[in-house]
């Protein structure tokens, strides 16, 4: 059985091959590029599925095979595949929804110009995050995951000819590009520092105490300022909104499941390196935290479908941060699971939200309405999609939110558990102010929506039934998920810290967390459902606190005037300095030159007198000259 | 196969002379002759450039493929003995990792150059005659291995490409020629100084023998030379390859330069001509003089940070195209800068590889802003957006070779930038962090100014520009698959670059502990 | 007593600054080929008064004299000759406007 | 207040006088007169330094010759008397200050100078006619050669230059 390991690198491969197709054969095979894209997915699915289910069964050793990619000096510098718990969890996870949104694509993307451009980039994307997750050392990692950050930049660009989607596509390269660089000075600071880029040397020098504390401290909060800039966190949380421009399967693929979620990874991937620093740990804990609050207080307000789910996509992200961030065991798990159920069912939100703007052409949430009659199936997994986010019993985001609240909650630290199910509530509160205003009433649009073709409900409904049932793999009476996560090597160093965690919570945290998420689903119901309480009672009572939260705590705007604008103003002031100053000096030189030839050249003006003149002039200077140098010796000065 | 590998070097080095020889009796009128023996007089240093390659040796770290000759023989004075005293000067020609490599790139970029000037009206055989003899002048820089030789061949670049400029730019080409004429006359001057102190001294030009001298502390040449003496040499011929390279603040004549000058011609400026000074820095500068460059190279490390961000903020706020990526040229030469003031074989190695990298990446961008010009009539940002729409594959190229410039793993461009600012890491961290903020302003001026010309709403009069002809794709898939190979399997350029970096690296960090 | 060597000197110094004033002035040639001819007597005051009052007087500085007068006297003629074939050519004997060699 | 003496004051004088109005006179005859009193005042210097012989020749050379060529010269060719007053003040100027200054730095030089005492007696009471007859046909006879031939080629050059040209043609 040990065999199949050795072929997991065919997993990113046959993305990649479906790539090189579709680039070779674009123009040919028209819409045919989904068949391929979908057929060599599939493939790969298949084999992560089978990948992932030998782990399930044997758990313990890890798989690693690497090669010599370059020498530079006595390093070798390797490449590789490395399959343990997490890597085969990813795989799995990463193939599956690929495969679900390219054949929900489709049908989304049916009739657009440039379809096989399309699939092109999913393809790449989806072989770019593939080798992120099974890479082995952190160039590796690296290498991959500046490629998943062009591919979502290609594809958030996608309609290259709208100039908020060029915007927004540079912004979204930008911003995370900030945040890698945090994770390429973390790289190169621990090459340095242990000589390798391989985890597991990095895990063992650090298990050794090779490194100071505040080395550790250094290296983990750089990656994470990575896994912030990728995973959107705050305070590069901006780019990911905005990425929302891009076709909506890219939004579920990719600002939803799988690259956001690289943030997440690289954090779990690196754990050993966190928990050797506390401060590092508190650190991921707190803007995690933040994250969870701020962006969902934000998702409150928005009005278009995809920001309301792209702020809780944020939101969720932070969620899983936090659980990383409060420590052990018990919340490695929790983050890492609540990264998988987030996964399927945002995912499915997205490609509701999805199926739902092919019908009504709009994003604005306020012109939708009363779909639930036109589009049943979607309606349906929408609002599965929503009581699994907002974490209802028995749907999966019940079982990883309270995972996670359990473990927060184990670690003793109540000002996070405070903001957790704060956070938890304002969820509810936004995905059901979503699903009513979408869904319930009256349709407020002028648009003949009808349900969309098999080919993208299909995927609906299978993430709808992940969504539903994939909780059940780590409930708190059968942590089967748990243990065999721990089980592996990290988490053998993990429980090697912390012990084995427990990290379920006690029956009242479920329940006061099941009961506040009602709460906020109440709410949502009472102003947007029944229209009991009114909808603009708040914005006039508060508006500015309204606009704050509107407006995103006008975080775009302070970038633009305390970044952008300066960035602009130091560029032209360096501008007229390279001009005038640098450029000048020497125009300056070459002028004096100039000038000083054109003197001259005045002075030979063909006037005999002149030149007499000059003659006189220079017979004087010499005479005064003469005289002053040679004291004494007589005017000529020969008498010495 | 003896014979011919003997005198490889100077087959390379000469053979643009027959493109020269059978241009000068082509009639002038004959336009699409010419222009035929011009691309096809590229594909035969090209052929021997690659037969250069394939049997270089990888396990020897010396040189490989000499060729000696005596040249010049000035007899000066008569010795005790009797004997005649005479100054010799040798034709000397040799390659190792570093220049083999180099010459490949030349030959490549050269073929490409020539194929890019096939849109060239003006005085077609004049033009063509000056590309060989531009030629003749690179590689002999690359393959001499005797500093008078060097010096020869390095003036030899400049009258051509003075012409080349002057005659077939754009506008103000008149005052790009003379400027870049002024800048590397005094660089040339600055080096020429350099090199007759060092002759006087050590009484040979050999680079090897040189640098043999030099190292061995027992010598009474060498002794004769302090260590401030030798720093002011070091510093001499730092500004000397400064100025080509082009290090603030002697960088605007580049600019001048890369605006003004036909697309081609920047091509080969930009690719081949800017890395003569990098090459120079390290063969000259860093290996005849290791103790002073380890002494500079925290200098080095400032000026290549300000190299980066200086060049990666102006080119933010360029308007002209061809002004950002002429910006972007000079944030990538500090990348060169910072890698050899790491002074070890990361930091080399990033260097070489942001060299070649560079070559490619820029010689790509060029000849598009080059086929924009020529479709549009402008290259000012503002005037060009949505070309995406009609020329799906020459923007797709262009934001390809915009990624492999910002450093895009898979693309060469990485390899360079990684390594180089790995390298300095392990020497000065802060530094290296500070200089790391360059990989963000590329990102941002990058997909600025390429996003501004390929997305966004096409205006109308865009709307029937053509995309690539059969004649630009070449340069363009070739190139782009060079950037790609080094991106992928870096290992091809690595390995020859290997054993060489290897004998300079001991020597600098021997001393430097 | 007698005149001192200092006076003549001073009478050929002035005369000659007067000579060099005319000549760098002037306008009209031949006034500036007058001046110069002042310069050259100038000079001859000294010659002959050195003669006499110089460390050995000797006729030498009267000899010496002679000769720069038959000299300045060649000089004249060929100067004049010149101006006058110029005034033929261009009718002006104005030094201003003799700068052709520079047009 | 020997007769020597009132003799210089006077010739001098009018030696200077001379040359100055010489300089600012505008008109012909007046410049040539005033020419003559120089050159005739400088013959007088001649005499008083006992060299009659050079006297002679100044007053035969000079005011004989040159000046009568002088005026031939200014005759002949054309001459515009508002001309003289429209030049070049600013260069005028200058050079005057450039003469005034040289004027300065030789007076300086002359006084400052120590000068041989005047001698006793006079050289000899030899005329000297016959000493220069003696000295110029014995060592320097050479220059005295060439001075002649000197003189006859500006003599021919002269005349070739002078000559009108065109007549052939």
């Amino acid at each position: 059985m040990d065999t199949l390991m050795q072929y997991a690198w065919l997993i990113p491969l046959f993305p990649l091959l479906a790539f090189i197709v579709i680039v070779s054969f674009g123009r040919q095979l028209k819409e045919g590029a989904a068949a391929v894209g979908i057929l060599f997915t599939a493939v790969s699915f298949g084999l992560a599925v089978l990948t992932f289910w030998q782990r399930f069964q044997e758990g313990a050793t890890d798989y690693k095979f690497s090669i010599d990619w370059l020498k530079v000096g006595d390093i070798v510098i390797t490449m590789g595949f490395e399959i343990n718990q997490l890597n085969a969890l990813m795989l799995l996870i990463v193939t599956l929804v690929s495969l679900l949104v390219q054949i929900y694509s489709k049908g989304y993307m049916h009739g657009d110009e440039r379809f096989p451009v399309f699939y092109q980039y999913l393809a790449l994307f989806t072989f770019s995050m593939l080798g992120l997750v099974i890479a082995p050392n952190l160039l590796q990692i690296y290498i991959f995951w500046e490629l998943v950050g062009v591919c979502s930049f290609l594809l958030v660009g996608y309609y290259y000819f709208k100039p908020e989607a060029k915007a927004a596509a540079k912004k979204a390269f930008i911003v995370t590009r900030i945040g890698d660089l945090g994770l390429f000075i973390g790289i190169c600071l621990l090459f340095w520092w242990t000589g390798s880029f391989e985890l597991s040397q990095i895990f063992d020098s650090i298990a050794l105490g090779k490194l100071e504390p505040w080395m550790i401290t250094l290296a983990a909060i750089l990656i994470f300022v990575g896994a912030i800039g990728k995973s959107g966190q705050f305070p590069l949380h901006t780019w990911l909104p905005d990425a929302m421009e891009g076709p909506t399967p890219v939004s579920a693929l990719i600002h939803a499941a799988t690259m956001v979620a690289a943030g997440v990874y690289l954090v779990a991937a690196t754990y050993p390196l966190f928990i050797a620093s506390d401060a590092a740990l508190n650190v991921v804990a707190y803007i995690g935290g933040f994250t969870a609050i701020f962006a969902a207080s934000i998702g409150l307000t928005q009005k278009d479908i995809k920001r309301v789910l792209a702020y809780s996509t944020v939101s969720q992200l932070g969620y899983m941060m936090l659980a990383l961030g409060v420590a052990g065991a018990a919340g490695y798990v929790a983050g890492t699971f609540h990264l998988m159920t987030h996964a399927f069912f945002k995912a499915l939100l997205f490609l509701g939200a999805g199926s739902v703007i092919h019908a009504v052409h709009t994003q604005n949430v306020f012109e939708m309405g009363g779909l639930w009659k036109k589009m049943p199936i979607t309606a349906l997994t929408f609002l599965i999609g929503c009581l699994a986010i907002a974490g209802i019993f028995p749907f999966a985001g019940f079982w990883s939110k309270e995972a996670i609240l359990g473990a927060v909650y184990e670690a003793h630290r109540y000002d996070l558990l405070f903001i957790a199910i704060l956070a938890a509530f304002f969820t509810a509160f936004y995905m059901f102010r979503l699903f009513f205003l979408t869904f319930a009433g009256e349709a407020r649009g002028k648009h003949e929506a009808h349900e969309s073709p098999g080919v993208m409900t299909g995927p609906l409904l299978i993430l709808a039934l992940l969504a539903i049932v994939a909780g059940f793999i780590n409930t708190p009476y059968a942590p089967v998920f748990g243990d065999w996560l721990l089980s592996g090597e990290v988490g053998t160093i993990i429980e090697d810290v912390f012990g084995a965690g427990e990290g379920h919570a006690a029956a009242w945290l479920q329940i006061a967390a099941l009961g506040v998420s009602i709460l906020g689903i109440l709410l949502a119901w009472l102003m947007y459902g029944k229209r009991a309480i009114p909808s603009d009672a708040i914005p006039e009572a508060m508006p500015w606190l309204y606009q704050l939260s509107y407006r995103k705590y006008f975080v775009d705007e302070f970038y633009h005037y305390v970044v952008v604008v300066p960035l602009g103003w130091l560029g032209y002031l360096l501008n007229l300095f390279d001009k005038y100053i640098v450029d000048g000096l020497v125009s300056l030189i070459a002028k004096i030159t100039r000038g000083i030839g054109a003197l001259h050249g005045r002075a030979q003006n063909g006037q005999v007198q002149s030149y007499g003149a000059m003659v006189l002039f220079g017979l004087l200077l010499l005479i005064v000259a003469i005289t002053l140098t040679a004291q004494g010796g007589g005017v000529l000065g020969i008498g010495q | 196969m003896g014979l011919a590998n003997s005198i490889l070097l100077t087959l390379i080095v000469f053979s643009p002379l027959l493109a020269v020889l059978i241009l000068a009796f082509v009639p002038r009128h004959q336009g699409g002759v010419i222009k035929k023996i011009g691309v096809l007089g590229t594909l035969l240093p090209l052929a021997l450039s690659l037969m250069l390659f394939a049997s270089f040796n990888y396990e020897s770290s010396g040189l490989q493929f000499t060729e000696t000759a005596k040249w010049i023989s000035i007899p000066v004075g008569l010795q005790q003995s009797g004997a005649i005293f005479s100054f010799d000067l040798g034709y000397e020609l040799g390659v190792d990792g570093i220049s083999m490599p180099l010459i490949v790139l030349t030959a490549i970029i050269a073929t490409l150059a020539a194929v890019a000037s096939w849109n060239q009206k003006k005085r077609l055989k004049e033009y063509f005659i000056l590309f060989h003899l531009l030629l003749i002048g690179m590689f002999g820089v690359f393959a001499s291995q005797n500093l008078f030789l060097f010096f020869i061949f390095f003036e030899l670049t400049l009258v051509p490409t003075y012409f080349l400029i002057g005659i077939w730019g754009y506008g103000e080409r008149e005052k790009a020629a003379n400027k870049f004429l002024l800048y590397n006359g005094i660089g040339s001057a600055v080096m020429l100084i350099a090199f007759i102190v060092l002759f006087m001294y050590l009484n040979t030009m050999n680079m090897d023998k040189i640098a043999e001298i030099l190292a061995s502390s027992g010598n009474p040449a060498s002794a004769a030379m302090s260590p401030e003496f030798r720093f002011g040499l070091f510093l001499a011929i730092f500004i000397a390859f400064a100025i080509k390279l082009p290090v603030f603040p002697f960088h605007t004549w580049m600019l001048k330069v890369h605006v003004q000058a036909p697309p081609a011609i920047v091509m080969i400026h930009s690719g081949i001509l800017l890395k003569m000074g990098a090459y120079g820095l390290l063969r000259m500068g860093i290996g005849f003089f290791p103790e002073q460059a380890y002494q500079f190279a925290t200098w080095m490390a400032v000026l290549g940070i300000i190299n980066i961000l200086y060049g990666a903020v102006l080119a933010f706020v360029q308007k002209d195209l061809k002004m950002v990526m002429a910006y972007s040229s000079i944030s990538h030469m500090g990348i060169v800068l910072l890698g050899f003031a790491a002074m070890n074989t990361i930091g080399f190695q990033g260097a070489m590889f942001q060299v070649i990298s560079h070559g490619f990446i820029s010689a790509l961008l060029f000849f598009l802003i080059g086929m924009i010009w020529e479709r549009t009539k402008t290259s000012m940002i503002d005037e060009l957006g949505g070309l995406a729409k009609s020329m799906p594959f020459a923007s797709g190229i262009m934001l390809a070779g915009a990624m492999a410039s910002l450093g895009l793993p898979g693309m060469s461009g990485f390899i360079s930038e990684f390594f180089a600012f790995l390298g300095l890491f392990g020497q000065m961290p802060i530094l290296a962090a500070i200089g790391t903020l360059g990989i963000v302003l590329t990102a941002v001026y990058l997909l600025r100014a390429v996003l501004k010309t390929t997305f966004g709403p096409t205006p109308g009069r865009f709307a029937g520009v053509a995309d690539a002809q059969p004649m630009e794709v070449v340069p363009l898939v070739v190139l782009l698959g060079f950037i790609i190979l080094i991106g992928v399997y870096p290992a091809v350029l690595a390995n020859p670059l290997q054993q060489t970096l290897k004998t300079i690296v001991p020597i600098v960090t021997g001393i430097g502990g | 007593m007698s005149v001192s060597i200092t006076s003549y000197l001073l009478v050929a110094l002035i005369l000659f600054c007067v000579g060099l004033y005319g000549a760098l002035t002037k306008r009209n040639a031949v006034v500036v080929l007058i001046s110069i001819e002042l310069m050259l007597n100038a000079v001859n005051i000294n010659l002959v008064a050195f003669s006499k009052y110089g460390l050995y007087p000797a006729v030498t500085g009267h000899i010496f004299s002679l000769f720069t007068m038959t000299v300045a006297a060649a000089e004249v003629a060929v100067a004049l000759a010149i101006l006058i074939a110029l005034y033929r050519n261009k009718e002006t004997v104005n030094v201003d406007e003799m700068d052709s060699m520079k047009r | 207040m020997t007769g020597e003496f009132i003799a210089f004051f006077v010739l001098s004088l009018l030696t200077i006088g001379g040359a100055v109005f010489m300089i600012s006179f505008t008109r012909v005859v007046h410049m040539v007169i005033s020419l003559g009193i120089t050159f005739i005042s400088i013959a007088g210097l001649y005499v008083l330094l006992g060299a009659e012989f050079v006297g002679v020749a100044q007053v035969l050379v000079y005011s004989g010759a040159i000046s009568i060529l002088m005026l031939f010269g200014i005759m002949l060719t054309k001459h515009d008397a508002s001309d003289e007053g429209t030049g070049n003040t600013w260069k005028n100027w200058l050079s005057l200050i450039f003469v005034a200054a040289l004027f300065g730095l030789m007076f300086w030089g002359i006084q400052s100078s120590v000068w041989p005492a005047p001698p006793e007696t006079a050289a000899s009471d030899v005329s000297n006619v016959k000493q220069i007859g003696l000295d110029v046909f014995k060592r320097y006879v050479i220059p005295f050669e060439l001075i002649s031939v000197l003189l006859l080629v500006a003599l021919v050059g002269a005349i070739i230059m002078a000559k009108k040209e065109g007549n052939k043609e």
